[in-house]
């Protein structure tokens, strides 16, 4: 299997362990990852907002890189994938605002047709084309005794896709119990993780990160599992001043989920990007697992 | 000899005439279409004005073909048939034209819409010059009536028939007749006691010496038509032989092994592995449930065989297959609970205090898992407040567009039974409270009174997740307000889901078997949404109750009454008049090749291997013409669909477009051949 | 017969767009053609003695008693001489199935006049044509004016072509069925005008094999299986056209393990033979999937107009097809600007 | 004339107990839809003759529809397969005479499906619009040149006459 690779900004900075262990687990299950050759930004949460037609230009021109040879494109990044996938659509739907993306394309010498690229998120990949029977067979380490909360943001399952329900995605939990690991269904997985609330309100986004927290914390999950960048920043780096401003002691490691696939797959933690995460998620795992293979494989 | 065309183009009011010109229509077809005697318009044809017309010209002009411009012959053809028989013109030289509902009511432009009616009109002028007189056929019918489904509506159209002196028979598939309505407490909206209204009626249909009960059946096949049907039936093995029970339940009380009954207690309440479904039950006969059933898991026990005081079980009894004959029958086979694991924010299956409707129905009930009392999935807790959450799966484009109707209804329901029987809070979660039947809006008016809290929003979810302490420990209903405008978290002990009424999983295969079509949903399709509820696009298949459509009680008793007045009539009536629109074969041009003996899904066409000539039995044709256009030497003719026919109304049809074919004789003339 | 022969009666043959095979099957009545010379002068038979068109022309209009045309109309010529015949004979025959339905030469309007030609006088392996030369109408010489027939793009029936009495179908007609159409017009014992002097039914009725049901898996060409001789061959998959097919041969393709190919045409009151055939054909495909219909239908019946319209392309509903419309030289002008 | 324009002639087969009812519900629930498809009822999409079809192209149709109940769901339980088998060979021989497939469309709609019937008329029209005209009737003489060549045979045996005269 051959897929066009769309990393994002977010994979090259801040989660960087995402794209490590993405690439780490990847590797293991023999998916070839093409990354696009002089990708650029994908216009992130407010561009659209900002100027449409230059958020979908810029956006389209991506897609547009993605060579004859492939006809998928993965981004692991929810937002990335998100926006792909919309100014797919909206190409496909809107004609006039396609007549103007077309020139500004061709005025960098390239073109794209809509429904040419098929934009996937690396869990749909993962879940859909690799599948149950592959990815448990290449299990090392199973993740037994470890509870772990998937978290699945709001972004990866718009525009509707029919991959996952939208209003109670399921596919990573469904994951995590190939993998042997106690998921708990707590009751928030697809709720908002604040997102730029941050930069804006302080008191907001503490607020929602809190409820995340907190329900995860009373499901007794030893980690939280994330797909999107945003989403792991929040979680993970504002946890310290959410505990400061509610009193409370939260001290949950928020990782990637192809972070803990990978451990699952026997990886070696440090190829995986362990480490860069805020709250530390190496004790508890090796704790709750036979800390002897993990990291078997390598 | 040349036909005497009369052409009647109708206005319906505006509804033609607004859309095509038909003054133009009808003088077009009267100046220029060749054979046309009489050309009109009118404003109402179907009037009886506008049939006396018809019968008028008939009778004064001497029309020998008759075409009406009207609205779909589906409505109006039996009436201008029957004004051409009045006139003494054979009602089959008739022929509508639709230019209502195939043309002006869907056409925006005038003169496409007008140049479309002149099309369809010449057409049928074509069409109708080919008719041939025809005689209807009639068949005797046979006084007994099968009835598919022992729910209220089933037992309603049963009772009726049966009550009339005709023989019926009730096919029902669970071991006991009642339905739905058997697991119910209350009915709304007067609160009677559904088991004390129900279950007169189950005795009576049991005891009743018009009526052949068969519970625990299956409907396997049904041939024939309308007046004549042979139907075949599956007996499912009861294993409790059905003449020799007497119903004293030892068996039952004795068989050591207990399952969770998904069924009659919706997941409640546990019952044996040889059980009666409800202690009313009727026919009081058991029945082993061979999944369960320790015997039949590891051939030990028999210890309701060992107990029993007639010796009425019997583990090796089969499926049997019986065979009746039937001159009609109703379909009453009801609907089906949505999985309301379909919603997953609504948490159904994973908090334990998120009820169905039916569970809860089960719960309150008086003879249910534990005797009406309100609790808690402890057993034993009573809740504080109770949140009731509307249109789940229905009134939504993931799941059934549709409003299941009585759900609104059966919430204002439930709720009175919490406030009667608990202290609890009922907050009640809506879009739009439908209460339109007769003493409906009183009885919403009434649980105003009585203190139920009405949310007007749909529920974006329930969750456990708390946000402050007052909420923890409790199942909080997330829901914007939308008359206070405002998101809203409502704390509650338990939380019913009134999910969406929904067609039997089977429907559309029960619905081929009979010949019925379905809707896309799966409800079955009726001959006319207004005027003709009951019946069927097949003659001798009747549908009532939910089967149809969601409904609530009095609605069902009323179809199920409705469709027993149509079938007494069919009886009384005796006879039953079968279009004529039948194939027939010449045999002279018959070869024998046998190409369309097997294309006959009614098996109407018999080969005479010694005259080597097949035939068609007339009695079983039906009139499909598939074997009119399998018939590689053009020996069968379809009646009132003949090529002839078929031909001249393409060639009416194009009556714009087509030219003469070149060649032959005009042209001959036109090029001069030397003279000697 | 000899004594319903009071005056000799005129018999005219003439031959159009045909192999010639019918003339042969006229002769295929053996000695009972000395009773045709008694009952007929034969006045114009190109076919088997001289005679001019000039000769005709002189005739009185309705002068011939009785015409048998063969071959269909392709050329000019052929036509006047349809319409030259027309005018000179009481009754005109449509003489096989050339004349009756286009036979072979009908299979022609699958294409138009260019794209036959570029195939008759450049494409084929033995033509050497560097300068393209093609037959002109009208080609000046320094004597004056050649004329050649102007070739039609379309080829016509008879009766698309002139009014037509009767037809008597087959390629050829077979003898017997020859011999008695003539003693049928000798008696003066003719059917309606316009109808076809044969049977009312279909080669089946002669045919001796045993039939059951139908329902066909696949279709198979001839050169796939050696048939079994007791049981109908449609059964066995072969394209049979006998059940679509006038009887009148006597079933002799079925009778030597070969399937019908469908050379006396449509039945008594069918119009287009090959609708009914593919009808008749597809209603017995076993399958209730659209994708294997589709493959049996592809697989089995590799090329369907000459399967189902073999001898009857020129007289079917269509005749032909829509390459000749669109690329022809000759129609296609007209047809650009039509609506 | 050819800036006229092109207003496709279509004729519908539609069966009397689905398609038939599809279109009466497209109109009593006023589903707008293009007016060129002219309908013709058959009993069943099993009567519908490849016959029928064909005669309506060569009478000046431009296309044909052919609609009938689901498949399985047939008034006769499964004469709409005999429909669909026609249809596949009657389109494998159309082709064979370069008509395309698009002209002739099989469509199923039961009584419940006013808007897909008006959807399917809408998407016919639209494709036979797009292939533009397949004026078949009216087109079987040949160009003048055929005329002018009878005339000059005509005209030489006529010559011939008079010098032999």
């Amino acid at each position: 299997m051959k897929y066009a690779y769309y990393p994002g900004c977010s994979l090259e900075a801040g989660s960087a362990a995402y794209d490590k262990s993405v690439r780490a687990v990847l590797e293991q299950l023999g998916v070839e990852l093409d990354e696009l050759d002089d990708w650029n930004c994908c216009g992130a949460t407010e561009y659209f907002s900002q100027n449409e037609l230059v958020a979908t230009s810029v956006i389209a021109r991506n897609l547009a890189l993605v060579d004859g040879e492939h006809d998928q494109l993965v981004a692991p990044c929810a937002a990335c994938f998100l926006n792909l996938k919309k100014t797919d659509k909206l190409l496909s739907e809107q004609p006039v605002m396609k007549g103007k993306v077309d020139e500004a394309l061709a005025a960098g010498g390239l073109s794209y047709r809509p429904g040419r690229v098929r934009v996937r998120h690396l869990l749909d990949m993962l879940y859909t084309d690799i599948g149950q029977e592959a990815i448990r067979a290449k299990v090392v380490q199973p993740l037994n005794g470890l509870r772990v909360a998937p978290y699945y943001g709001c972004q990866i399952v718009r525009p509707l896709n029919g991959f996952d329900n939208p209003e109670y995605p399921m596919k990573m939990d469904e994951m995590f119990e190939w993998l042997g690991a106690e998921v708990v269904d707590y009751p928030v997985k697809a709720h908002c993780c604040g997102g730029h609330m941050t930069q804006i309100s302080e008191p907001e986004a503490f607020e929602l990160i809190r409820r995340l927290l907190q329900s995860a914390d009373e499901y007794q999950a030893d980690v939280i599992l994330c797909m999107c960048p945003m989403c792991q920043l929040n979680l993970d780096a504002y946890q310290g001043r959410v505990n400061g401003h509610f009193g409370t002691s939260f001290k949950l490691p928020i990782v990637f989920f192809t972070q803990l696939l990978g451990v699952a797959l026997g990886i070696e933690m440090k190829k995986l990007g362990f480490g860069k995460e805020l709250v530390s998620a190496e004790p508890v795992i090796r704790s709750k697992l036979d800390g002897s293979s993990v990291g078997a494989a390598t | 000899m040349a036909e005497k065309v009369g052409v009647y183009v109708c206005h319906c009011g505006s509804n033609i005439a607004g859309k095509v010109d038909v003054e133009d229509v009808a003088k077009w077809a009267g100046e220029k279409v060749k054979d046309v005697a009489v050309s009109r318009d009118y404003k109402f044809m179907c009037s009886s004005l506008g049939q006396k017309l018809v019968e008028d010209d008939i009778r004064e002009q001497g029309l020998t073909r008759v075409v009406v411009a009207a609205c779909s012959p589906h409505l109006h053809e039996k009436t201008f048939r029957r004004a051409c028989s009045n006139a003494g013109l054979n009602p089959y030289l008739m022929e509508m034209t639709n230019i209502r509902e195939h043309c002006s009511w869907v056409h925006k432009d005038r003169a496409a819409a007008t140049e479309k009616a002149r099309s369809l009109v010449s057409a049928s002028i074509e069409r109708v010059k080919f008719q041939e007189p025809l005689e209807p056929m009639f068949v005797d019918v046979n006084r007994a009536t099968l009835v598919i489904g022992g729910g209220i509506a089933g037992l309603q159209a049963t009772l009726e028939l049966a009550d009339a002196g005709y023989p019926v028979y009730l096919v029902e598939r669970q071991p006991s007749i009642g339905g739905h309505m058997a697991q119910f407490d209350k009915t709304f909206p007067t609160l009677d006691c559904s088991a004390c209204i129900l279950t007169p009626k189950m005795s009576e249909v049991g005891q009743h010496e018009n009526v052949t009960l068969l519970t625990y059946a299956e409907l396997e096949e049904v041939s024939g038509s309308v007046g004549n049907f042979k139907v075949r039936i599956r007996q499912k093995a009861r294993h409790v032989v059905f003449d020799d029970c007497t119903g004293c339940g030892i068996c039952v009380e004795k068989c050591p092994r207990k399952v969770l009954d998904t069924e009659f207690e919706a997941g409640m309440g546990n019952r044996k592995a040889i059980y009666m479904p409800f202690p009313q039950a009727v026919p009081r006969v058991p029945v082993i449930d061979t999944e369960s059933c320790i015997w039949f898991e590891r051939q030990k026990c028999r210890a309701c065989e060992k107990l029993c005081p007639t010796n009425a079980i019997d583990f090796d009894q089969e499926d049997e297959m019986i065979e009746i004959e039937v001159g009609n029958i109703i379909m009453a086979t009801g609907w089906d609970a949505f999985d309301t694991r379909k919603i997953p924010q609504y948490g159904y299956g994973r908090l334990a205090n998120v009820y169905t409707s039916l569970e809860f129905e089960r719960l309150c009930n008086a003879a249910g898992p534990t005797n009406g009392k309100i609790v808690l999935r402890d057993g034993k807790t009573e809740p504080k407040s109770v949140a009731i959450v509307h249109c789940v799966g229905s009134r939504d484009e993931r799941h059934n567009p549709y409003c299941s109707g009585i759900c609104c209804m059966a919430s204002l329901k439930l709720g009175h039974l919490v406030l009667e029987k608990t202290d609890a809070e009922v907050y009640s979660f809506y879009i739009d409270m439908r209460t339109n039947q007769k003493n409906y809006e009183e009885f919403y008016q009434r649980l105003l009174g009585e203190g139920m809290r009405f949310v007007r929003g749909k529920v974006a979810e329930v969750t456990d997740a708390a946000r402050k302490p007052s909420e923890q420990g409790k199942l909080i209903v997330q829901c914007e307000d939308t008359l206070v405008g405002r998101q809203q978290r409502f704390p509650v002990d338990m939380v019913i889901l009134m999910g969406a009424i929904e067609p039997q999983v089977d429907a559309r295969e029960m619905g081929l078997k009979c010949g019925i079509s379905c809707s896309m949903e799966g409800w079955y399709t009726e001959r006319h949404p207004k005027l003709d509820p009951v019946a069927t696009m097949t003659d001798g298949i009747f549908v009532a109750g939910a089967c149809q459509g969601p409904k609530d009680i009095p609605a069902s008793v009323a179809q199920g009454a409705a469709a027993a007045a149509r079938v007494a009539g069919m009886i009384t009536k005796g006879k039953v008049m079968i279009e004529p629109i039948v194939a027939s074969i010449d045999e002279e041009g018959c070869s024998g090749c046998r190409i369309c003996n097997n294309l006959c899904p009614y098996n109407a066409i018999e080969y005479d291997a010694e005259a080597k000539v097949s035939r068609v039995i007339t009695a079983l044709c039906k009139g499909c013409g598939t074997c009119v256009s399998a018939c590689p030497a053009g020996a069968i003719r379809g009646a009132h669909f003949s090529d002839r026919q078929i031909f001249a109304e393409i060639q009416g049809a194009l009556w714009d477009a087509w030219q003469p074919r070149g060649g032959a004789s005009e042209e001959a003339e036109a090029v001069p051949v030397s003279a000697p | 017969m000899s004594e319903t022969a009071v005056t000799k009666g005129k018999l005219a043959i003439y031959w159009a767009a045909s192999c010639g095979g019918c003339e042969i099957s006229l002769l295929g009545i053996d000695t009972k053609i000395l009773d045709v010379a008694e009952a007929f002068d034969v006045v114009f038979c190109p076919c088997i003695a001289d005679g001019k068109v000039r000769d005709m022309e002189k005739m009185q209009d309705g002068e011939i008693d009785v015409c048998l045309f063969n071959g269909g109309i392709r050329t000019s010529e052929q036509e006047y001489m349809a319409r030259l015949m027309r005018k000179k004979s009481k009754v005109l025959i449509a003489f096989g199935s050339c004349a009756s339905e286009g036979c072979i030469p009908g299979l022609g309007n699958l294409h138009n006049r260019d794209a036959i030609f570029e195939d008759s006088y450049q494409e084929t392996a033995s033509t050497d044509n560097p300068d393209r030369v093609r037959p002109q109408a009208a080609t000046r010489v320094d004597e004056g004016t050649l004329h050649l027939p102007v070739f039609y793009d379309t080829l016509k029936t008879l009766d698309q072509t002139v009014p037509v009495d009767y037809y008597l179908p087959g390629c050829p007609p077979e003898s017997p069925r020859i011999w008695e159409a003539i003693e049928a017009i000798v008696a003066g014992k003719l059917p309606p005008a316009g109808s076809v002097i044969g049977e009312h039914t279909t080669v089946c009725d002669s045919c001796p094999r045993t039939r059951d049901e139908k329902k066909i898996k696949a279709f198979k060409r001839t050169w796939e299986v050696i048939p079994d001789e007791e049981t109908c061959l449609l059964e066995q998959g072969l394209v049979c056209c006998g059940p679509a097919t006038r009887a009148g041969c006597g079933a002799l393709c079925p009778a030597v393990n070969s399937p019908c190919i469908g050379c006396y045409g449509p039945n008594e009151g069918v119009e287009d033979y090959g609708a009914r055939l593919m009808s008749a054909l597809a209603s017995v495909i076993d399958s209730e999937d659209p994708e294997e219909i589709d493959q049996i239908i592809e697989q089995g019946i590799p090329d369907p107009v000459g399967t189902f319209y073999r001898f009857s392309l020129a007289a079917s509903y269509l005749r032909r097809s829509k390459q000749a419309v669109a690329d022809g030289n000759g129609s296609s002008a007209a047809a650009a600007d039509v609506r | 004339m050819s800036d006229q324009k092109f207003e496709p002639k279509i004729v519908g087969f539609l069966c009397n107990w689905c398609s038939y009812r599809a279109a009466d519900l497209a109109g009593s629930a006023r589903i707008m839809h293009a007016p060129n498809v002219r309908i013709i009822r058959v009993m069943c999409s099993g009567r519908v003759d490849p016959s029928f079809v064909l005669k309506a192209l060569s009478m000046g149709a431009d296309g044909v529809m052919i609609a009938g109940c689901h498949p399985g769901e047939c008034h006769y339980l499964e004469q709409n397969y005999k429909a669909m088998r026609r249809f596949g060979m009657l389109q494998h021989t159309l082709r064979g005479l370069g008509v395309e497939d698009k002209r002739v469309q099989l469509v199923w709609a039961s009584a419940a499906e006013g808007q897909r019937l008006a959807d399917a008329i809408d998407q016919l029209v639209a494709d036979v619009r797009e292939l533009g005209p397949l004026q078949w009737a009216g087109n079987w003489e040949e160009n003048g040149e055929r005329l002018q060549a009878l005339e000059d045979i005509v005209k030489e045996h006529e010559e011939a006459m008079e010098v032999t005269a």
